[in-house]
């Protein structure tokens, strides 16, 4: 509560003094559980703003809105720290100008919510290194576990019941930060690479190359899996692909804005054990 | 005096449909979603959702459909038809909203040209709804005019009696009533009453939010950029939506062979419109929202007299930032 | 209820086979195409329906089917004859299809241009870059009966001197007496020999300045052109129920159901893709 | 099945070194398993693992991929960058139960003719071994669509 009545004065005060255009935070939902996004503009609609532990979805998809950002105004937006990271990627991939996005970050542990001290995206690379070093999730998911121990055909039936229940509907895609892409993939029909029906192998195929353009860029805020209407668990996939990145590479996706993308950069002694 | 048809008894149905050669689907709750899908015991049904997540539209326009089979030799062309399964199918446990989906959808597949297959599901399916006793913040079937018991689109409504021990039987149309004639040994004479359906609040005025769409001076309203501004475009309210029908046309395969089929498509995809030339007649995110929502309140029912959604509130339920037609409806209400 | 659905045996998606017999190119990526039916079952059909103004949906298998219109008229069904520029997956396929060569065509879809009623009128066709196809059918439908119609103009336009389609028959109708023909290329698009008028078809109009009594208009165009010439014809005194256009939006189905070609409550593909000037300026602007 | 399965192998190749090695196991008349059609590009970096997917998708059993050695690369670092998207897609296809066994890597140059042929018999061994990609061409049939490799 006094975190989110703090936030509601700094907003109208970034607001007020012309520093920020807009302040994408969010709002209650159609039912108590339920929180939606919210753009504040004006002071009365950020008397809206509502900042808890159910706030989860991450936001900074709504910056590279098309002409959001064109005019080169500032805009603030309620992060966590998995969307800071987000951020970082797409100032990285250059798709938007870091200079112009004033970050209010906030993190819950429980019920608890705590504001990030920091408004730029530089302040909060120590607390992004220390993530790194320490994930808070210490606990691995038993599910994740599970697949790790079966063998490749077992894995391969388990996902293919999780991807024929896919409809296609790239929610997935759409909820996650990291699509920004004017025509995805699988939109190109010249040539059509992957099929866009929605049966196991379309899907299969989708969900595939939805995860390998994610690798190394994940930050695992949990859009995806929470968009999914069919309640595919995306989130295993990207966590071991991120895991793999940090394995290999020590890659750890959204470390600061001038980040290399992983697979855009190369080390000479990568390992290559694996081939022949 | 009404016909109940017990809990204890649907073993018995189930079988003796069966051995008529029906399909038996019904609602059912996978491992992490549930939708309608067929049964062989009525252990395998799950009457205490409010409502399977999946909608029965995908029972008779699936998600992808063959439609056609092309071989192509030198200076030949062979072409085969794919049709839609054949096979009676009883379909047991609808909900209202579902099954009054079907029927929104009829003329639309129906008009001028039809649709085999849609029509050939539709003529081969038995729909037994069951009327509803239960309820969530999303259900809005009677702000569509329609209700917990709406008859539209079934062959038969049941209605539950207490403690889920069985089902009122009132017979709509004569496919219902031969569907139900196979299991008349079954069936028992009763006066007990049915168990009350579930009172949903109207959420916002129907007739109000038409005037106000049928305004053509609102169609370039504010109100649709700030509406759908949170809107990502995915396409959840569309597939889960019972009446939304579009559909695009897919060639898979090569210059030898392959097959043509039909896919869901959604008016939420910036592609969907785009012309060749580049020039997109539904460019934002607020057009292609406008587009939805004026498709089903206001140019479907100025064509086919019916409007294009029956409040099963999937839309809402499964939006992934929180939208649907409910909270444009209310917020219409307010202008 | 469902008792009165009626089961129909043929499938609506299934299209015709026809054999590329003529191709001529018109300008660079746009080509015609002559194409005739296989089996005669289907150009009956054919001929039964044909009316100038409907369109087809023209395909290869194996890319899919695209949406344009018959080029050619309503007086001749012997073949159906088609433009269209080179730029998606379907339209590289038919352009890399050669002589001899087997495509699909579905249709004809949609509804035509009220020709009898034009009887003794006077026309005016407008056309702008690859949108003369459509215009040319009506064109000819009334050039094979000429003597039931007045004066015949017919304003053309494109970007350059290179994107003019059909060339021939522009050569052949700026040979008819009978025929005034308007040739115009956007400023800049001019060859060195270019002979006609340079500027855009809306003030080239205007210059022309035809007469909107006893007339009905015919234009086609993209929507930018469309727009400011209904503007000039309004401005020359025409009655938006004397000028007709046609739509032509993205299309997957042609029979009204796959959704995507509405524009407001309109149906392109079963209520149009021809409407009266009236007509349009009752759908939503934006939408278009 | 009384006939010994045949398995069929997609190999993506770069033009300036396993190409030319391929070229060199050919002008040294070395014999080799026939069952790998070579696709040739111009670098290791231009194979998307896009390519993979669709050989997958054509009804390939085993898909190898070859390029020049670290270092050798006709424009300097491709095979760099291919390296790194073949250990995350590998580790991506090996998660999501496609086997590691079935999608091969590997460096020729265009003097190792002799690595070639052995590696092409090897890897056809292998996949000969593992037997048809049943559960990939189980899902192709259920397309319709028929797979043309």
């Amino acid at each position: 509560m006094i975190t989110q009545e703090k936030y509601r004065t700094t907003v109208k005060e970034l607001l007020a003094s012309g520093s920020v255009k807009m302040v994408i935070g969010y709002k209650p939902g159609s039912t108590p559980d339920r929180r939606r996004p919210l753009f504040i503009r004006t002071s009365e609609e950020a008397d809206q703003l509502v900042l808890d532990s159910t706030c989860m979805t991450n936001l900074s998809g709504y910056l590279v809105t098309e002409g959001l950002l064109s005019d080169e105004k500032r805009v603030g937006i309620f992060l966590r720290p998995e969307g800071i990271r987000s951020i970082n990627i797409l100032a990285a991939e250059y798709q938007l100008n870091i200079e112009q996005i004033v970050i209010l970050g906030f993190d819950s542990t429980g019920r608890d919510v705590r504001p990030l001290e920091g408004r730029n995206a530089g302040d909060f690379s120590g607390l992004l290194s220390e993530i790194k070093e320490k994930p808070v999730q210490t606990s691995k998911e038993p599910l994740l576990e599970r697949i790790e121990k079966m063998n490749a055909q077992e894995r391969f039936d388990f996902w293919q019941e999780e991807f024929s229940r896919c409809i296609k509907c790239y929610a997935c895609r759409q909820a996650c930060p990291m699509c920004y892409c004017r025509r995805c993939i699988v939109d190109s029909n010249q040539p059509q690479w992957i099929n866009t029906s929605s049966h196991t192998l379309g899907n299969f195929e989708w969900n595939i190359v939805r995860a390998f353009h994610l690798s190394g860029r994940c930050v695992q805020c949990g859009n995806c899996d929470r968009a999914c209407p069919v309640n595919i668990p995306l989130r295993l996939i990207n966590q071991r692909m991120a895991t793999e990145v940090l394995d290999g590479f020590d890659h750890f996706a959204g470390l600061s804005p001038t980040q290399e993308p992983v697979l855009a950069s190369f080390k000479k002694d990568d390992t290559e054990t694996f081939i022949l | 005096m009404t016909r109940i048809l017990f809990s204890d008894k649907l073993d018995n149905c189930i079988a003796k449909w069966r051995s008529a050669g029906l399909t038996v689907i019904g609602p059912v709750q996978g491992e992490s979603l549930s939708g309608y899908a067929a049964v062989e015991k009525a252990a395998g049904f799950e009457f205490g959702m409010v409502l399977p997540e999946r909608p029965l539209k995908e029972l008779f326009f699936p998600q992808t459909e063959p439609m056609l089979r092309y071989t192509i030799k030198k200076n030949e062309i062979d072409t085969t038809d794919f049709t839609a399964p054949q096979g009676k199918r009883i379909i047991f446990g609808a909900r209202a909203c579902d099954a009054s989906g079907l029927a929104i959808d009829d003329p639309l597949f129906g008009w001028d040209y039809k649709d085999e297959y849609w029509f050939q599901r539709r003529n081969e399916s038995v729909i037994v709804t069951i009327a509803c006793t239960k309820a969530d913040d999303f259900c809005m079937c009677t702000s569509l005019k329609l209700a917990p018991d709406s008859t539209k689109g079934s062959d038969v409504l049941l209605r539950p009696i207490d403690k889920n021990r069985g089902w009122l039987i009132e017979e709509l149309t004569d496919r219902g009533r031969e569907a139900f004639a196979i299991i008349s040994d079954y069936l028992q004479e009763s006066s007990e009453p049915a168990v009350p359906t579930v009172v949903v609040p109207e959420k916002f005025n129907l007739d109000a939010c038409v005037t106000w769409l049928q305004n053509p001076e609102n169609f370039d309203s504010k109100f649709w950029k700030e509406i759908s501004m949170r809107c990502i475009g995915c396409a959840s309210c569309t597939y889960l939506c019972p009446t939304c029908h579009c559909f695009d046309i897919q060639d898979e395969g090569d210059t030898y062979s392959g097959i043509r089929r039909k896919n869901w498509d959604s008016c939420s995809f910036a592609l969907f419109t785009m012309h060749t030339s580049g020039h997109n007649p539904r460019s934002t995110q607020s057009a292609r929202w406008r587009q939805r929502i004026m498709h089903k309140f206001n140019y479907f029912p100025g064509k086919f007299s019916v409007n294009s959604c029956s409040g099963c509130g999937r839309c809402s339920r499964q939006c992934p930032v929180d939208m649907g037609i409910t909270e444009t409806l209310q917020e219409i209400s307010k202008l | 209820m469902t008792e009165n659905i009626q089961s129909t045996q043929q499938n609506i998606y299934k299209p015709a086979i026809m054999k590329i017999v003529g191709r001529h190119d018109e300008a660079p990526g746009v080509r015609t195409m002559r194409l005739e039916f296989q089996d005669p079952a289907d150009h009956e059909q054919f001929k039964k329906t044909f009316r100038t103004g409907m369109f087809g949906l023209y395909g290869v298998y194996g890319e899919g089917e695209s949406t344009f219109c018959v080029a050619s008229p309503e007086t001749r069904k012997e073949y159906i004859e088609c433009t269209f520029r080179q730029s998606g997956r379907v339209t590289s396929a038919l352009a890399n299809a050669d002589i001899g060569d087997l495509v699909t065509f579905r249709g004809p879809y949609g509804n035509r241009f009220p020709i009898e009623e034009f009887h003794g009128k006077n026309l005016l066709f407008i056309s702008g870059g690859i949108a003369l196809p459509p215009t040319r059918s009506v064109i000819w439908s009334c050039l094979d009966q000429r003597e039931k119609f007045g004066k015949v103009t017919i304003v053309y336009g494109a970007r350059t001197v290179a994107d003019l389609v059909y060339k021939h028959e522009l050569d052949e109708w700026q040979e008819r007496a009978d025929v005034e023909l308007v040739l115009t290329v956007d400023p800049g698009g001019e060859s060195p020999d270019w002979k006609h008028r340079v500027g855009f078809v809306p003030t080239v109009l205007e210059e022309a300045a035809p007469s909107p009594d006893n007339c009905i208009a015919v234009i086609c165009g993209p929507p930018i052109m469309i727009k400011f010439t209904l503007i000039s014809l309004k401005k020359l005194g025409f009655d938006e129920k004397n000028v007709y256009t046609t739509l032509e939006n993205r299309m997957k189905c042609g029979v009204g159901k796959c959704g995507r070609c509405n524009v407001g409550s309109v149906y392109v593909c079963k209520e149009g893709p021809v409407f009266t000037a009236a007509e349009v300026s009752r759908m939503p602007a934006a939408d278009l | 099945m009384s006939e010994p399965f045949e398995p069929k192998i997609v190999a993506f190749v770069c033009t300036y070194c396993t190409y030319a090695g391929a070229d060199l196991a050919g002008t040294s008349r070395l014999k080799y398993a026939p069952n790998v059609r070579i696709v040739r590009l111009p670098c290791t970096g231009r194979i998307s693992p896009m390519f993979i997917l669709k050989a997958l998708q054509k009804g390939a059993d085993g898909v190898l991929i070859s390029g020049c050695h670290p270092g050798d690369c006709h424009f300097t670092h491709g095979n760099y960058h291919a390296r790194r998207r073949w250990m995350v897609f590998r580790a991506l296809l090996d998660f999501t139960g496609i086997s590691p066994e079935r999608v091969k890597f590997s460096w020729i140059s265009a003097a190792e003719g002799g690595k070639f042929a052995d590696l092409i018999n090897s890897v056809t061994e292998e996949i000969r071994n593992l037997g048809p990609f049943d559960q990939y061409q189980q899902l192709i049939k259920e397309t319709e669509s028929p797979a043309t490799l």
